[in-house]
């Protein structure tokens, strides 16, 4: 019951918290930034809408918004938001889970491929390229958890005796995790400095380019599967750092959100305060975690003799 | 040899007539029209088949036996010259037709006189006979090369001679040290290698080994060992396809007898390591030569004639290896011939039909001569070692045995030029079966009886390669126990 | 065993009727068909409830040659092996009906009939076999019956090159096969499979060296498998289906039972296979990428499955010499699992492109565009077997390789080399992942979807029936592969019954992974479901309209607009620059008033332009300088035996 | 039985003058230039060696077959052989020029460094020979180097048979150096003659084969057959 509940927050709070970003952007800014709910007005506005598509596409075209928006809610099925366990989870869905946002990936390439757009072609090479790199990373956390608690899944990742936390047992390690899983989340999620979807030029965006031809309802369900995956990876950073633990469940929740909230605003600190990269200076950033990460992972072979 | 003593109070005393019968028969056709000259080619084939395989069988004996006798290496290599003369006459009939050849009396005459004194090597005993009967067939087939009477051939015929006279001239001294290492050793017997074998322990080593070393460059030259093979792509690639593929099925062999039986009474001698170490070598340079010349080879006659130069340093590598590697050797001689032979059969219609001996000059045979084709490629097949054919036992067998007595460098230049060579060889080949051909014009078709030959031969590798009859294993068994190989190490 | 034999005469019979009834060019079609797949299915009716029953092993020995014996013996990992082999060819034969329609090429679609069913014969005989000789007569009858499979279209130059190369890698493996199973005779002076582990354990590492680059030319391992990429697109792509598919598999499947029978302590071992597997995965993939070919995309694609399935062996390696049971038994299943998978959808991909390359004329993915309109049926089964093969669920590409991350995962308990080894594995896992979902959205992206780049592909239909049922089959089969994947994740564990470190492991927790797994997917595909639904009530009485594509801003987009192969991947190809040169030529702009100017490039396989440079050019030059031998005058001819004489008379 | 040994007082003496000729006509023909002359010298070499083993010490009992063949081989060796090479040298009437790629003097002087290196190899080897005749060996090697030594050195194709020729006197009189005693088999030599005379007709058939097709028989002509 708990974990439904936990979900179906997770679900409706997803819209509200990139509104938190902009609007640390728009102070830094010295804006005053839209409303907080904005996110909720933009679906509801979208959903109402019709759509126009080109007559170039085709039926995959259709299917990559159902198929993001589907993988994006997967993670969050699994991933436990505060200390709730989540709704599903067994041994091994940390592999499925992050296969299965490569599904999305590749329905959201072939979507943009589809309507055989020359900016959208080229979102879709970087994107490709960019998280093939932090998919790397990624599994080096993994290795990195599975060495540490002995386990595949998020669940035990933040339960048991070897919960990674930084407060516990091995928190020196994960500050290093903590700084690569940062990047990587700025990279799924293309954010700056990988990506900027602000920009006005679509020949220097990544993830925004390649949803141009999209509108309406599926334009929504795009936007509602990134919101989805960046709550999940600030989830997964807030679950690392979160140094509050507490009986209430409740309390605990919301301590985690407030967590999870820190971490978005980090977001809009790092993005008003730097510019995106060049691209041919991206792969290095996002190389750096995986060194980082990497680095880590040797290090237990002396930690845990 | 109790079994060839036990045979001489059998069989009939009629050995001779092996080689007799042809040398007379080619005497007469020599002076018969065509096509009398024909049909005495193919009845006096199939007699002395049939003798043969009398004579293996042990049915008949030799009528001098201090000077011929019955082996089972000899029986082997005989029943394989003259399975393969039978086919080969048979296709050089329709061949000689078609090549419009104006001396054809001259082809059969000599080819019989050919294989008179192929058979007579096969059958010699003693050493200066064997001398005589290897250096009659370079005689009796010098015609044979020259049939063509161009230029070419008559450059082929004039190296033919002069260097196999030369190298086969040092074989007689080779035989005369033999003797030598008699006389110091205080022996008195017969010169004959059955003799030599039983007192073999007693000759001179020092001259026994001189006279090994004179014999292998004598007939090794006939052998096409490198480098005294420098003979052999001209006139294999020079003679009319039915005499390159005797040349090349029959003649061959025949000078590898007489380097087996130096080989075999060195083992007897107990010098078995030295004469092994020298066929190796001569085996090995023998295939490298073979590689270097097979890679962009212009000539499809002489790329089958290097490949003869690399059968023949296999077969000497196999030899020279012992133990396993010599069944081998022996599989791979009666192998190479028939696909050899078949192969030279093949690309005498590829001649006929482009008529060029240029690979350049040929093309796309796979449309344009679909059977010679598939006897072509089969043979091509054949030789590299694919199974079905029986290459592909013998060169195994050659491999482990190789392994088996611990000679891994010799064995890895041995692979290492296999795989060149195949390199070289199918490069040539596929051109050949299935590019473009520039100029598709075909002068003479492709028939029956030219192509039913190379079939007969390839299939009989088949067959070998599935069952074997007995009777031949154990003549394989006990002509290799003579110089220390069988099957179980 | 009979009706394995019995079977095989079947499937000959069938390629022989295909030779003997070739002037009847649909009968004979239908006639070589049916028979070789019934042939096929007698061999499945044996093998898989033989494996099911986790069968006795089998052995029966003929003698031959009075030398030898052959000798055949069925285990578990034969019997796994069996299966695609008699479960991939009748598919890809019925693909043939409607593939092979060129009326004028009778007798040679009669005897590429025969040779494919020689191809599968010998292929069952290979795994079956069980002892040297056997065995490399098998292996032999494999290379030689394929070779003639690849040279079906000889005309064409780059064919003929292919079958070349082809045949010269088939015949060099084939060398050290004989000098590996020679290396093994000197010690054992037995011809038998099971000797092997009684050599010296000082042989057997250089034993497996040279197995390992015998088979591993066979399958494809770098850099070794530059004839893949040129004998795949040369065959006809049903032969591509069952080469690639099948065929390549043999390679795998020795490298795995080499490594059985030696039996061999050395962790050495293990660390080559996979960081071999590594290399070959990761560079596999990115040449894969590179390459603008559709069939040549594939057979790089087929290096890299091939990569992954040795990362599986490896990690099972290692976890066997780290006497890891749980690490050594999911790799050798993963491996496995994999093997089996890959042979379906890759050959499902072939087929795809075969059926693209028939109807519109051209693999070349920068002239195709828009076929998923045009071909509804190969444009979604390709589409599927992309998403299989990128390793996604859920289809059945992620099932196999998840049985190597798990085996990988349970080998991170080790310490040191094996332990970084692991980490490795992983990590190239993950990256090959990535890279193949990057070159598989290539492929699809670009050449089924968007606009037709030239006439041809606007043009082109969709294939005959008997293509498209097949490659339909096919889809779904990777679609149950991934949803329902406890059958087949039970029958690769009972495929490594037979092998002593998998022996007696208790696979029950595991089973409910997969069963959670399985479970994952049907979810996941549930609520695809319910959003399409949600998503289509959305649209409901809503003006849907349609236009050209934004061209952000500009007006008059031409299909050569649209993003080609070559930037696609060109960032991707730049990362990896020092082991996938490219090579451009550029003429420049010379003049003041500049003409017409051009850019090239091309990804050069490394292997193969290191083998050019320093291996083939070089020793071409030498041969070429050693001819000077033969110079043809007969004085000098003479001076040769003297000199011989004089250096043997050295010896004396 | 003809005690011919008894019958002539100093034997070995004339052996030793009949060696010592061979030795020259070896000398003799390597610094010939003229084809005619050369054919002269190998007849006259040929009836010597063909007499040697007769005067030697060792072959002291001849039986009357070793007289048949005596005069089988005087005859073919002496008459037969060099008259056919003599045909042979008429009918190419253009050039009679020996053609060496060796000059005349340094072909003597590599004679020379024959009969040095054959008295080397005869020091060396004369003390595990059963016969002790020095002179017979060293006449023996000369010969076999210098036929060899022809062959390599000479255009013409018929100095390539000269060659030839000298080479299996050389390796004639070897035999006849090593052998203790004749091995009674006359039909055995008599076939080496036999196989000599007619590859020598062979040869000269080819030769007269090359006049007729090149209008020379320059050895030179014949080198389109090569791999190079």
């Amino acid at each position: 019951m708990e974990s439904i509940l936990s979900f179906c927050f997770a679900v409706l709070i997803a819209p509200l918290l990139p509104a938190v970003i902009q609007k640390v952007k728009a102070y830094f800014a010295g804006k005053q930034g839209p409303p907080l709910l904005i996110n909720y007005y933009t679906t509801i506005k979208l959903f109402k809408k019709g759509s126009v598509y080109s007559t170039s596409t085709s039926f995959v075209f259709k299917m990559g918004p159902v198929v993001g928006f589907t993988t994006s809610l997967m993670m969050l099925l699994f991933f436990p938001m505060g200390e709730v366990s989540p709704l599903l989870s067994f041994h091994g869905d940390v592999l499925i889970l992050f296969y299965l946002m490569g599904l999305g990936r590749f329905f959201t390439i072939l979507a943009a491929l589809d309507t055989s757009s020359p900016f959208e072609g080229m979102g879709a090479a970087r994107e490709a390229f960019f998280s093939t790199l932090a998919e790397a990373t990624v599994f080096c956390i993994l290795i990195l958890f599975f060495r540490l608690t002995g386990s595949l899944s998020f669940n035990e990742f933040f339960s048991g005796p070897h919960a990674m936390n930084l407060m516990g047992e091995y928190g020196a390690l994960l500050i290093l995790v903590v700084v690569g899983l940062y990047i990587v989340m700025l990279t799924e999620n293309s954010r700056v400095p990988v990506d900027d979807p602000a920009t006005h030029l679509e020949l220097t965006m990544i993830h925004e380019v390649m949803i141009l031809d999209h509108s309406g309802p599926d334009l929504a369900l795009i936007e509602m599967g990134a919101w989805f995956k960046l709550l999940f990876y600030s989830g997964f950073l807030a679950r690392i750092i979160d140094p509050f633990h507490s009986e209430n469940v409740i309390v605990n929740a919301l301590l985690f959100y407030a967590v999870v909230i820190f971490v978005y605003v980090t977001v809009g600190v790092v993005e008003s305060i730097t510019a995106r990269y060049k691209m041919n200076l991206v792969p290095k950033f996002i190389l750096t975690p995986f060194i980082l990460v990497f680095f880590v992972t040797i290090l237990t072979m002396g930690v845990l003799q | 040899m109790q079994s060839s003593l036990d045979n001489l109070k059998e069989g009939l005393k009629m050995l001779e007539l092996i080689m007799l019968i042809p040398l007379l028969t080619g005497i007469i056709a020599m002076f018969l029209p065509v096509r009398l000259g024909r049909g005495i080619l193919i009845v006096t084939a199939l007699l002395h088949l049939q003798l043969t395989v009398f004579a293996w069988l042990g049915k008949i004996t030799p009528a001098l036996p201090q000077y011929f006798t019955v082996t089972n290496e000899g029986m082997l290599i005989l029943l394989v010259t003259s399975f393969v003369f039978l086919f080969i006459s048979i296709y050089a009939i329709s061949y000689m037709s078609e090549a419009e050849i104006s001396s054809e009396p001259i082809y059969n005459g000599c080819t019989l006189l050919f294989l008179a004194t192929m058979s007579m090597v096969t059958m010699a005993d003693h050493l200066i006979v064997l001398w005589i009967a290897i250096e009659a067939t370079t005689l009796m087939s010098a015609p044979l090369i020259f049939l063509h009477r161009s230029k070419t051939a008559l450059e082929a015929t004039w190296k033919y001679v002069m260097i196999c006279s030369v190298g086969i001239a040092l074989a007689l001294l080779g035989c005369f040290f033999v003797v030598l290492a008699m006389d110091l050793g205080g022996v008195h017997v017969p010169i004959t290698f059955t003799s030599l074998g039983t007192v073999a322990q007693q000759l001179d080593p020092v001259w026994l080994k001189a006279g090994f070393i004179f014999l292998v460059i004598g007939y090794g030259t006939k052998m096409g060992l490198a480098p005294m093979h420098t003979w052999l792509p001209d006139a294999h690639s020079e003679a009319p396809s039915p005499a390159s593929a005797l040349l090349s099925g029959a003649l061959l062999n025949c000078a590898f007898l007489g380097v087996y039986r130096g080989h075999q009474l060195m083992y007897q001698a107990g010098l078995g390591a030295f004469s092994s170490n020298i066929l190796i070598g001569f085996g090995l340079f023998s295939m490298l030569i073979a590689a270097i010349f097979i890679f962009n080879q212009t000539g499809y006659k002489r790329m089958l004639a290097y490949s003869s130069i690399e059968n023949m340093g296999i077969i000497a590598f196999g030899v020279g290896i012992g133990g396993l590697a010599t069944y081998g050797a022996m599989l791979h001689l009666i192998h190479h011939s028939l696909i050899k032979s078949s192969l030279f059969l093949s690309s005498g219609n590829i001649l006929l039909g482009y008529g060029s001996k240029l690979v350049n000059k040929t093309g796309n045979m796979a449309k344009l001569f679909p059977k010679t084709f598939t006897a072509f490629f089969a043979g091509f097949a054949g030789i590299s070692g694919f199974p079905p054919f029986g290459i592909f036992i013998s060169e195994l067998l050659i491999i482990m045995g190789a392994f088996q007595q611990g000679r891994m460098i010799s064995v890895s230049i041995f692979i290492l030029a296999l795989v060149l060579i195949f390199a070289g060889a199918s490069r040539l080949v596929t051109k050949m079966c299935f590019s473009r051909c520039n100029d598709p014009e075909i002068l003479v078709e492709e028939n029956l009886a030219r192509t039913l030959p190379s079939y007969a031969l390839l299939l009989t590798s088949i067959v070998l390669c599935i069952w074997l009859p007995d009777s031949l294993y154990q003549t394989i068994l006990s002509a290799i126990a003579t110089i220390g190989g069988g099957v179980n190490g | 065993m009979d009706t394995l034999f019995v079977s095989m005469a079947v499937i000959i019979a069938g390629g022989a009727a295909g030779l003997l009834l070739c002037r009847q060019f649909t009968l004979m079609k239908l006639v070589a068909i049916a028979t070789t797949s019934v042939g096929c299915g007698i061999g499945l009716l044996f093998t898989v409830p033989k494996l099911l029953s986790g069968g006795a092993e089998l052995a029966v020995t003929y003698n031959w040659l009075h030398v030898f014996t052959l000798a055949f013996k069925l285990d578990s990992v034969s019997l796994f092996f069996l299966i695609p082999i008699f479960l991939v060819p009748p598919l890809t034969l019925l693909y043939s009906f409607h593939y092979l329609e060129n009326k004028d090429k009778k007798l040679r679609v009669g005897v590429s009939y025969f040779f494919f069913s020689v191809l599968v014969a010998s292929m069952a005989l290979v795994v079956m076999a069980d002892n040297m000789i056997t065995f490399l007569l098998a292996w032999e009858l494999m290379s030689l019956s394929s070779f003639f499979l690849v040279m079906y279209d000889y005309e064409v130059y780059e064919n003929r090159k292919a079958g070349y190369l082809y045949l010269i890698f088939a015949q060099g493996g084939a060398m050290l096969l004989f000098a590996t199973f020679a290396l093994i005779y000197r010690h054992t002076g037995s011809f038998d499979f099971a000797s092997f582990a009684s050599i010296p354990d000082a042989s057997k590492l250089l034993v497996f060296i040279l197995a390992f680059l015998g088979f591993g030319s066979k399958a494809g391992i770098f850099p070794l498998h530059i004839w893949l990429p040129k004998a795949h697109p040369a065959a006809p792509s049903h032969v591509s289906a069952i080469m690639s598919g099948v065929m390549i598999k043999m390679g795998i499947y020795g490298i795995f039972r080499i490594y059985l029978l030696l039996d061999a302590p050395t962790p050495v071992i293990g660390q080559i296979v996979l960081a071999t597997g590594m290399v070959t995965g990761i560079l596999g993939v990115v040449y894969a990428l590179a390459k603008q070919d559709i069939k040549q995309l594939l057979a790089y694609s087929s290096v890299e499955n091939i990569g992954i399935i040795l990362i599986g062996l490896g990690i099972g390696m290692v976890g066997v010499s780290e006497q890891n049971q749980a690490m050594a038994f999911f790799g050798f299943a993963g491996a496995l699992l994999h093997v089996f998978n890959h042979s379906i959808f890759k050959s499902l991909l072939f087929m795809g492109a075969g059926s693209v390359l028939h109807k519109a004329k051209t693999k070349n993915i920068e002239e195709l565009g828009g076929l998923m309109k045009r071909m509804p049926v190969t444009g979604r089964t390709f589409l599927a077997g992309s998403v299989a093969i990128s390793g996604l669920p859920p289809f059945s590409g992620f099932i196999g390789e998840f049985l190597i991350y798990y085996g990988a995962f349970q080998g991170l308990s080790s310490q040191n080399l094996p332990y970084i080894m692991t980490i490795l594995a992983i990590v190239s896992l993950a990256v090959i992942g990535g890279l193949a979902t990057a070159c598989f959205t290539k492929v699809v992206g670009l050449g089924f979807l968007g606009e037709p780049r030239t006439a041809q592909a606007a043009n082109a239909k969709e294939s005959g029936f008997a293509m498209g049922f097949v490659m339909s089959i096919m889809a779904l089969a990777c679609l149950v592969i991934g949803v329902l994947p406890e059958p087949f994740v039970r029958l690769a564990f009972l495929g490594i019954q037979d092998v002593p470190a998998a022996a007696g492991f208790n696979t029950d927790s595991f089973i409910v992974i997969i069963q959670h797994i399985s479970k994952t997917a049907a979810l996941f595909i549930g609520l695809l479901l319910l959003v399409s639904l949600f998503r289509k009530m959305m649209y409901v009485k809503k003006e849907i309209g349609s236009g050209p594509t934004w061209g952000c801003g500009f007006t008059q987009p031409t299909v050569r607009m649209q993003y080609t192969g070559t930037s696609y991947a060109a960032e991707m190809i730049g990362f990896f620059k020092p082991f996938v040169p490219v090579k451009t030529v550029y003429t420049g702009i010379r003049k003041i008033f500049p003409g017409k100017t051009t850019w090239e490039s091309e990804v050069v396989d490394i292997a193969e332009s290191n083998y050019q440079l320093r291996l083939i050019t070089p020793m071409l030059t030498l041969l070429g300088k050693l001819r000077w031998i033969q110079h043809g005058n007969i004085q000098l001819y003479i001076g040769y035996i003297i000199v011989a004489i004089i250096v043997l008379l050295l010896f004396l | 039985m003809i005690q011919l040994s008894n019958a002539l007082v100093s034997v070995s003496h004339v052996g030793d003058v009949l060696l010592t000729m061979t030795v020259l006509s070896v000398l003799l023909s390597l610094g010939s230039n003229r084809l005619g002359a050369l054919v002269k010298i190998m007849a006259f070499q040929g009836i010597v060696v063909s007499l040697i083993p007769f005067f030697l010490e060792h072959h002291g009992q001849m039986s009357t077959g070793s007289i048949i063949l005596l005069q089988i081989m005087l005859l073919i060796k002496g008459l037969l052989i060099p008259g056919f090479m003599y045909a042979a040298v008429k009918k190419i009437k253009i050039k009679l020029e020996v053609e060496p790629i060796i000059g005349y003097n340094a072909s003597l002087f590599a004679g020379l460094i024959f009969i040095l290196l054959a008295a080397f190899i005869t020091n060396r080897l004369q003390i595990s020979l059963p016969v002790k005749n020095e002179l017979l060996m060293i006449a023996a090697i000369t010969t076999l180097a210098a036929g060899l030594f022809l062959i390599m050195s000479r255009h013409k194709a018929l100095t390539q048979v000269i060659g030839y020729l000298m080479m299996e006197n050389g390796i004639y009189l070897i035999g006849t150096a090593l052998a203790k005693q004749t091995h009674t088999m006359y039909v055995v030599e008599f076939g080496v003659l036999l196989d000599l005379l007619v590859g020598i007709m062979i040869m000269g058939i080819i030769v007269h084969n090359i006049n007729s097709s090149y209008d020379d028989v320059d050895t030179a002509l014949l080198g389109q057959l090569k791999d190079n």
